[in-house]
């Protein structure tokens, strides 16, 4: 039972929706507003699963007092922090909650993926090998594609820059565009699977 | 002084991130930590004031919309996710959003399949609409996995190998140039905002 | 092949990447501190969004959606497009939304408004509207609202503000008149305007991506359903210029910009260094010098990893492959 | 040493965060006073309807960094209450010297989002006179009622169904009002009252989001204005009709405008004229000034302009025997030859405030010259919606170049971009015939567009100035020989390209004329702009909303109650004639109520006429009593009000009105104007049609609606969507080839799968591992278990596990996902015992390193470091950290296996990886594994999905390159 009526809720919710995207007439229409309505009033709670995980995770470090424990007490120090200064002082510019964000949250997660550009210089020179005729090419299509974006590369010969051009018009649309129709597929496989009832993963483990 | 202050704590914040290039060390484990936490942290207040007051508050208690009061129980049975017992009460508010993908099953066989389909059967006119006719449709072929790759077909499908390595030079070449930029901004941020060097 | 190149081939081949990390960021830092100018040539894809835009030129029945779903991990490549798109629509007198899916989203987009306004007299809730931060898990809806009602589907924008009764909400209702949805993401999310907003409701779509994205948006660039892309920090450079050179344009005869013209675009250079351009205007054609260095500098690794390798590797006598 | 680290960060934590308490202090320290914005004014907005002041004041320099300005207004000193405020970046200040903040029009008065309670603004001096916005407390807000003009927005459904009767004794007697609680308005607005006294302050906001104190409260007061000058007005007198057409620019419209007006000025009295304007202007002023002049002019025509919608800004008058005459309007003028007479245009407004236009003098022409309607056109139901939009169309499609560019440096090779506008009527083109010539006449091509991708490609013999093309569309059965279009594309040298001329259609100019649809329901006096369209365009949407609201002026309030007062009565529609709204009320007993007084006021107007001797006095009388008598009659006669009073139950009541309320006002007629925009137009008469549809209103709702259906248009709501036809008949495919194909599997049934070329590669690289003594690497991805790459990793996981253990060669598998964990142990030590071996098996081989994504990457980096892993695996969904592993991988010299279907990381997976699963093939090879049904039936039908996609791509382009586009346009284009 707990797994069959989640089950037939998504299936006739399911079905509901597929005929919802054939049928434009009011009553689909009424149909969508309701679900927006009760949607939009379930979203905010999801919000919650992230912070008891949150919770969960560093709590359980803590008290286990693993290696390291102390940075998931500044980990959860900074979420109630700054949950609390948005509470206190408001969300607008100027409050502490927007100076944490400003100075603290965005200038890291900015970082965060800027190492990258480093690993992929190390690895352009230890890693990227033409191991391959394959892999070959794939790195000759890669330095025209760099070239033909930067101005030098138009220095160097004007059909740089076209070739890039055509490699991304013509090869590279065909590949993407079969991996596409692939992956497309792929998508609407599970989807199905779900309106079926034949995919159940999502919906966790126990009975 | 205050934005000399607030600079400071965001250089620091960011060299300390950076530091990781030299090897795992306290400060970058620190600004992770705080990373994570202030990330989470930031996300309630702003959910509370955009989201829950405007779709679950003002609904129930101002408007005396009450049947928005199952929706908002539904959603609260979130926080039994981690339950061992009541685990799978919290499948309902699950199931209740994914409800939706029925309508993705039509809309995404519209859009990357038939539309992409139409474009797949220009009229040849020439050398490219022709090598991209060959090439979706050998790549099709290489990922059609009913049939063994061999004899001519095989050579046919390996034409579509090739048609691939290209493409994904192209991905690579772009990815590169991603990666850059985003290193780019960084340093603009740090010699440039906080140290005021590029004008 | 002597015993000594090969040994210094292993040699360099090994050697520790903190090294190579510190020539990563030499080859950014000085490109960045000593501006050059050099060449922005504009592409299609840009062109197109840019051509799109100055059609709903000081049209009231028409507006341009901004959809937000990145944070500030990717503003480097993603906030100069913004800038400009924002520039672009002021300078033009188009009526312009913006809207954002993540709550880390929501002050990038009043930090890019503030930065592009400044210079203009726009209004909010007249000239402009930011519809603020709509958790993820209601975009479907909205985006699908959208296509019927943008005021109910929307409801309040960030002020908390009815939209309804916004001034700047006069004769746009839907999609049919906030016809083009520029959607900036670091992910594959413009996908989803158009299997939703375009497929049902004939929306336009654009994305502005971060590069990594660009190759596999182009099937969608070819058959429309994106009608056009800024592909990473290349597509801000181009479109900064774009609006420097066409929608910025002053003279006697045009005092509000002039029309595009392909042929005066890739004739006209324009100086980034010196202050005849503000630098929140030409910050990512400032970053494309240092992208230069940085990919010969990659073409240059590359190389030479690979030349060690065949070298070292015929010494292995190609044990491993 | 590590806790020394932590109690680092912890160190650090702290500095970080104690700065948050500094800003407050550290601002309080400055002085203050320096903050006040000075030149603080507030001055009437010339031309509105006198709701509207502009503040203006001196910003503060950059250095003070101020975030934004807040502004407060009240109507006495004491009492300011916050009204808006404007931004500012805090890094540039604000650029000028003066900001301006507008507050004219309705703003936000209350609503929901309002707060609960008034309160007084924070960090300012204890007597400071500045609160919150208005709050919901009633006791706060209904007072402030009298202070403005509010409106009140009410959803209809609400006003009719959720209201509370209450009766309010008032001098004259207890008036009955509908009382509304603020959460049944949409909102509720309030505009400045002309002539009273506001007050104003403004304060500024630091960046550390302190509030600096207020600046001196100053006055302002609202004038009402006389109309925003009309720019341009346009005469034509068309000779052969003796028709007289106007056209002007319309002007901002507000709400206070009522009356459009026309007049005629011999050209001899322009003096006199003149004069009259400058006496009224004085006037305007001066309230004492007593004016003696008449207008010279003579009203010629006169209608109400129609707020809230945008009115018809053309007007035809019509002259009779050397007369123009409208009994209605009184208007009764000689005219005589036509080039004596000058035109005046004035808009009215409310105060009685005339604004006139400069005069304009007649074009006389013939009517040869007014643009050509016979277009048919027609009205219908827009096909695929809700029910929510009409569409009006008419002619046939046209085509026309809308850029080029050059494709060589010899500038002879060009892409023309050519566009089309079609209609529902004409929407299947066939064919475009594009003739190419160049300046000297000669035909350069011929070009058939079969396939219409929006673009050509022209080769020109030499570089020209000019280029013509001759176009024709063959659509729906129309050959369209008998419509020929011509453009030239001109060298430009602004714009140093060939740029599209003007287009012409059978040799008349196309955009010289624009198309404008109005509109008009049962319930509007006037015709209102539903779209304007180009010369060009053949087709409107014109959108007809579900929702409806009603307007209603708000002064009263019941504190106990909670409730906002508003007049219970409303118009069900217009008489036929369009002149009286059809009156009636919520509650049934008012309507008897005003019934029995309008026949006790006619009662009392017919014994003073009999009482009275005064001929003139008479006249008025007989005036009034008609009035009266003709309302009587609307009440007691008309269909709808007789059928509401049968009703017993009064809910029914209200819902048969609610209908017909639905039914006026979302049935449309039409009727179209092509003009030059310059008084040279033609308008069509309104669109009528024979064919009736059936519509689902009961008899008696439309009743009274004679017309509906042959002249007014009621949108209808469709079943189906016919342009996604395509995509039912795909997804019926595919979604029972899924299900099918999942059931063969699951029966047992063999379907095979080709033997994937990096399945061998497996093998060999395990051997190789065992060879070397040293142990494997398995990374599972990075994502969750709901992620298919994951499952399809696990399964490969199985196999690599059972060979390792067959080799009893260690496996090492680190894990991101708490929740893959216990799964891939699982599959690990299941695969030790079908191998035979669970004594070989180790618990800990497969380990949680951390969630995070570097740190995860660093301790995989780790492992492969200290273990000298010989092979490694890398199955499942990958993001950014891929490269970093697998460069690691590579200078440890180990043998590196992928597979994702992560696109943006397989190129960096084959140049890093010695054999990489490309996609499709990680789910293939797990599939091929692990032989589930469930893996294999999806693979298996989105494989024969696939051989169809195939095969219909090749039919297709070969039918395409053929000229045979039928395949191609049955699949959807967006």
């Amino acid at each position: 039972m707990k797994r069959q009526i989640p089950l037939i809720i998504i299936m006739t919710l399911g079905f509901m929706f597929v005929a919802h995207s054939f049928i434009p007439h009011k009553i689909s229409a009424d149909f969508f507003d309701w679900f927006q309505d009760w949607v939009k009033a379930i979203s905010p709670f999801a919000v919650s699963l992230g912070v008891i995980s949150l919770f969960m995770v560093n709590g359980t470090k803590i008290s286990r007092k693993v290696p390291n424990w102390q940075y998931s007490v500044i980990t959860l120090a900074g979420l109630v922090f700054t949950a609390l200064a948005g509470f206190i002082w408001g969300t607008q510019s100027g409050t502490p909650y927007m100076w944490l964000f400003e100075n603290v949250q965005m200038p890291m997660s900015a970082t965060m993926f800027a190492l990258l550009a480093f690993y992929i210089a190390s690895a352009a020179y230890k890693a990227f090998r033409a191991r391959s005729a394959q892999a070959t090419v794939l790195l000759l299509a890669a330095i025209i594609v760099m070239l033909g974006q930067v101005p030098l590369g138009a220095m160097i010969s004007k059909w740089i820059p076209e070739t890039s051009k055509w490699i991304l018009n013509v090869p590279n649309l065909a590949a993407k565009r079969a991996i596409m129709i692939g992956v497309g597929l792929g998508m609407t496989a599970t989807s199905l699977k779900i309106l079926l009832g034949i995919e159940r993963t999502y919906l966790g483990g126990g009975d | 002084m205050f934005e000399t202050v607030s600079k400071i704590v965001a250089a620091f914040l960011t060299l300390s991130i950076f530091s990781f290039l030299y090897k795992d060390n306290p400060f970058y484990k620190f600004a992770e930590a705080l990373l994570v936490g202030v990330s989470m942290g930031y996300a309630i207040p702003l959910v509370y004031e955009n989201v829950f007051l405007p779709y679950v508050y003002t609904p129930i208690f101002l408007s005396h919309k009450f049947i928005i009061i199952i929706p908002a129980i539904l959603g609260s049975l979130y926080m039994f996710r981690f339950s061992k017992n009541l685990g799978w009460l919290a499948r309902y508010p699950i199931v209740f959003g994914m409800g939706i993908v029925g309508m993705g099953v039509p809309m995404s066989i519209h859009s990357s399949v038939l539309v992409q389909m139409r474009s797949a059967m220009l009229p040849i006119d020439g050398i490219n609409t022709a090598l991209i006719f060959i090439g979706t449709v050998t790549i099709l072929l290489y990922f059609f996995f009913s049939k063994a790759h061999k004899g001519i077909y095989g050579k046919f499908t390996n034409v579509g190998v090739w048609f691939m390595m290209i493409g994904f030079g192209a991905s690579f070449g772009y990815t590169v140039m991603a990666r850059v930029s985003l290193l780019i901004g960084r340093i603009q941020f740090l010699l440039g905002d906080c140290l005021g060097l590029i004008k | 092949m002597n015993k000594k190149t090969i040994k210094f081939f292993d040699k360099i081949q090994n050697i520790d990447r903190r090294y190579i990390y510190i020539v990563v960021a030499l080859a950014i830092i000085f490109p960045l501190l000593i501006p050059f100018n050099s060449p922005t040539y504009v592409t299609k894809p840009t062109e197109d969004i840019y051509k799109k835009i100055d059609s709903f030129s000081g049209d009231k029945s028409k507006a341009v959606l901004l959809s937000f779903t990145h944070d500030a991990s990717t503003m480097p490549e993603l906030f100069p497009m913004e800038v400009s798109v924002l520039r672009h629509c002021f300078e033009r007198d188009i009526k312009v939304f913006t809207i954002c899916w993540i709550p880390a989203a929501a002050p990038l987009v009043d930090y890019a408004i503030n930065t592009a306004k400044e210079d203009f007299d726009v209004q909010s809730g007249i000239d402009y509207c930011n519809f603020g931060y709509k958790p993820y898990a209601l975009r479907l809806p909205i985006m699908l609202g959208m296509g019927d009602d943008i005021a109910k589907a929307v409801e309040t924008d960030s002020q908390g503000r009815k939209i309804e009764n916004l001034e700047i909400m006069q004769d746009i209702k839907n999609y049919d008149d906030m016809n083009l949805v520029v959607d900036f993401a670091a992910s594959g999310s413009a996908i989803q305007w158009i299997t939703y907003a375009r497929a049902k409701f004939g929306a336009n779509i654009a994305a502005g991506v971060t590069a990594v994205m660009v190759a596999d948006n182009y099937p969608y660039l070819q058959t429309g359903q994106l009608m056009g892309m800024f592909r990473g920090l290349k597509g801000a450079a181009e479109y900064e210029k774009l609006v420097d050179v066409f929608a910025s344009y002053k003279s006697e005869d045009h005092p509000h910009g002039r029309p595009f013209s392909k042929e005066i675009i890739d004739q006209t250079r324009v100086a980034i260094t010196g202050d005849a351009v503000p630098y929140k205007y030409k910050k990512a054609r400032i970053g494309m010098n240092a992208q230069s260095v940085a990919h010969i500098m990659m073409i240059f690794f590359i190389l030479i990893g690979n030349i060690g390798y065949f070298i070292t590797r015929k010494k292995v006598g190609g044990k491993h492959v | 040493m590590k806790l020394t680290y932590a109690k680092t960060g912890l160190l650090l934590f702290l500095m970080v965060f104690s700065f948050l308490l500094m800003p407050i202090p550290s601002h309080a320290a400055s002085d203050s006073s320096s903050y006040i914005v000075e030149n603080l004014k507030a001055e009437d907005i010339p031309d509105d309807d006198g709701g509207g002041l502009v503040l203006s004041w001196k910003p503060l320099p950059k250095e003070k960094r101020i975030i934004e300005y807040r502004i407060y207004r009240g109507v006495n000193k004491d009492t300011l209450f916050y009204h808006g405020k404007v931004d500012v970046n805090v890094k540039t200040g604000v650029s000028g010297d003066v900001m301006y903040y507008y507050d004219s029009g309705y703003n936000n008065f209350v609503d929901l989002q309002s707060p609960r309670k008034l309160k007084k603004e924070q960090q300012q001096s204890e007597d400071s006179p500045l609160y919150g916005s208005y709050p919901r407390d009633l006791k706060v807000t209904g007072p402030q009622l009298a202070n403005y003009q509010i409106l009140g927005v009410i959803p209809e459904k609400d006003f009719l169904f959720k209201n509370t009767k209450i009766e309010v004794e008032e001098e004259d007697g207890s008036v009955v009002y509908a009382g509304l609680k603020l959460r049944h308005f949409s909102g509720l607005y309030k505009k400045l009252i002309p002539g009273k006294e506001y007050f104003y302050t403004v304060f500024a906001v630091t960046e550390s989001r302190s509030y600096m104190p207020y600046a001196e409260p100053i006055i302002g007061v609202p004038i009402d204005n006389s109309p925003e000058k009309i720019q341009n007005l346009y005469s034509a007198y068309v000779e052969d009709q003796s028709i007289m057409k106007f056209e002007w620019v319309r002007s901002l419209f507000t709400s206070d405008q009522t009356n459009h007006s026309l007049y005629l000025l011999k050209k001899s009295d322009l003096t006199a004229f003149n004069n009259y304007i400058d006496e009224q202007k004085k006037a305007e002023i001066d309230p004492e000034f007593t004016t003696t002049l008449e207008n010279p002019a003579q009203l010629i025509f006169q209608r109400y302009c129609g707020y809230p919608y945008t009115p018809n800004n053309t007007v035809e008058v019509e002259i009779v025997n050397g007369k123009i005459i409208n009994d209605e309007k009184h208007i009764n003028v000689e005219v005589g030859a036509i080039e004596s007479y000058l035109a005046v245009f004035s808009l009215q407004d409310r105060a009685g405030y005339e604004t006139f236009s400069e005069v304009s003098s007649f074009d006389i022409c013939n009517s040869a010259i007014l643009p050509d309607l016979s277009d048919v056109w027609n009205v219908a139901d827009r096909l695929n919606d809700k029910g929510d939009y009409n569409v009006v169309q008419w002619g046939k499609p046209t085509v026309f170049l809308t850029n080029s560019t050059f494709l060589n440096e010899d500038k002879t090779r060009i892409l023309v971009n050519y566009d089309v506008y079609k209609n529902t009527k004409y929407d299947k083109i066939k064919n475009i015939f594009f003739n190419v010539f160049d300046m000297a006449g000669n035909k350069i091509s011929t070009i058939n567009e079969f396939y219409q991708d929006s673009k050509l490609k022209v080769n020109l013999n030499e570089p020209s100035q000019s280029v013509k093309f001759e176009m024709r569309i063959v659509a729906n059965g129309s050959t369209g020989e008998d419509q020929i279009f011509t453009q030239s594309l001109v060298f430009n040298d602004e714009i140093k390209s060939l740029q599209p001329g003007k287009l012409f259609l059978n040799g008349k100019e196309v955009n010289k004329y624009s198309y404008s649809v109005y509109k008009n329901n049962y319930s509007n006096e006037e015709w209102r702009l539903s779209k304007k369209a180009l010369g060009s365009q053949r087709e409107i949407f014109d959108n007809v909303t579900y929702r409806s609201y009603i307007y209603k002026g708000v002064s009263k309030f019941d504190a106990k109650k909670g409730l906002f007062l508003v007049s219970s009565s409303f118009s069900a529609r217009l008489d036929d004639e369009l002149k009286n709204p059809i009156m009636t009320d919520l509650y049934p007993q008012e309507v008897t109520k005003t019934l029995d007084q309008y026949k006790e006021e006619l009662a009392n107007l017919i014994t003073m006429r009999d009482t009275t001797d005064s001929e003139a006095e008479i006249a008025g009388l007989n005036a009034n009593i008609d009035a009266y008598q003709s309302q009587i009659d609307l009440n007691e006669n008309n269909s709808i009000l007789k059928k509401a009073a049968e009703f017993k139950n009064k809910r029914a009541r209200i819902k048969f009105l609610e209908k017909v309320k639905t039914i006026a006002s979302r049935s449309f007629k039409y009727k179209i104007v092509k003009s030059d925009g310059k008084a040279h137009f033609s308008s069509s008469d309104v669109y009528r049609t024979e064919k009736v549809k059936k519509l689902p209103f009961s008899k008696a709702a439309r009743k009274s609606f004679t017309t509906l259906g042959i002249d007014h248009f009621y949108p209808m709501p469709n079943w189906f969507q016919a342009d996604k036809f395509p995509a039912l008949i795909a997804t019926f495919i595919f979604g029972f080839m899924v299900f099918f194909m999942i059931k063969q599997a699951k029966k047992g049934k063999e379907l095979y799968i080709r033997p994937i070329a990096g399945i061998d590669e497996i093998d060999n690289a395990i051997g190789r591992a065992t060879e070397m003594g040293r142990p494997i690497l398995f990374v599972p991805g990075l994502s969750g278990i709901s992620d298919v790459a994951t499952l399809a990793g696990l399964s490969i996981l199985g196999r690599v596990a059972k060979k390792a253990a067959e080799y009893d060669t260690r496996i090492l598998v680190p894990v991101r996902d708490y929740i893959v964990l216990p799964i891939a142990q699982e599959v690990v030590k299941e695969a030790h015992y079908e191998a035979g071996r669970p004594d070989s098996h180790d618990k800990n081989s497969v380990f949680f390193i951390t969630t995070s994504q570097f740190a995860f990457v660093a301790g995989v980096n780790g492992v492969m470091i200290r273990e000298k892993t010989a092979t490694n695996f890398y199955m499942g969904m990958f993001w950014a950290e891929a490269l970093i592993m697998t460069e690691t991988g590579n200078t440890t010299g180990a043998i590196q296996i992928s597979g994702t279907d992560a696109v943006t990381q397989i190129p960096f997976f084959i140049t890093t990886c010695d054999y990489t699963l490309i996609g499709e093939e990680l789910y293939a090879a797990s599939a091929y594994l692990a032989r589930e049904p469930l893996q294999l039936g999806t693979l298996k039908a989105v494989d024969y999905t696939k051989f169809l996609i195939i095969s219909f791509v090749i039919i297709g382009t070969l039918l395409s390159t053929v000229h045979a586009t039928f395949l191609i346009n049955a699949f959807p284009e967006k």
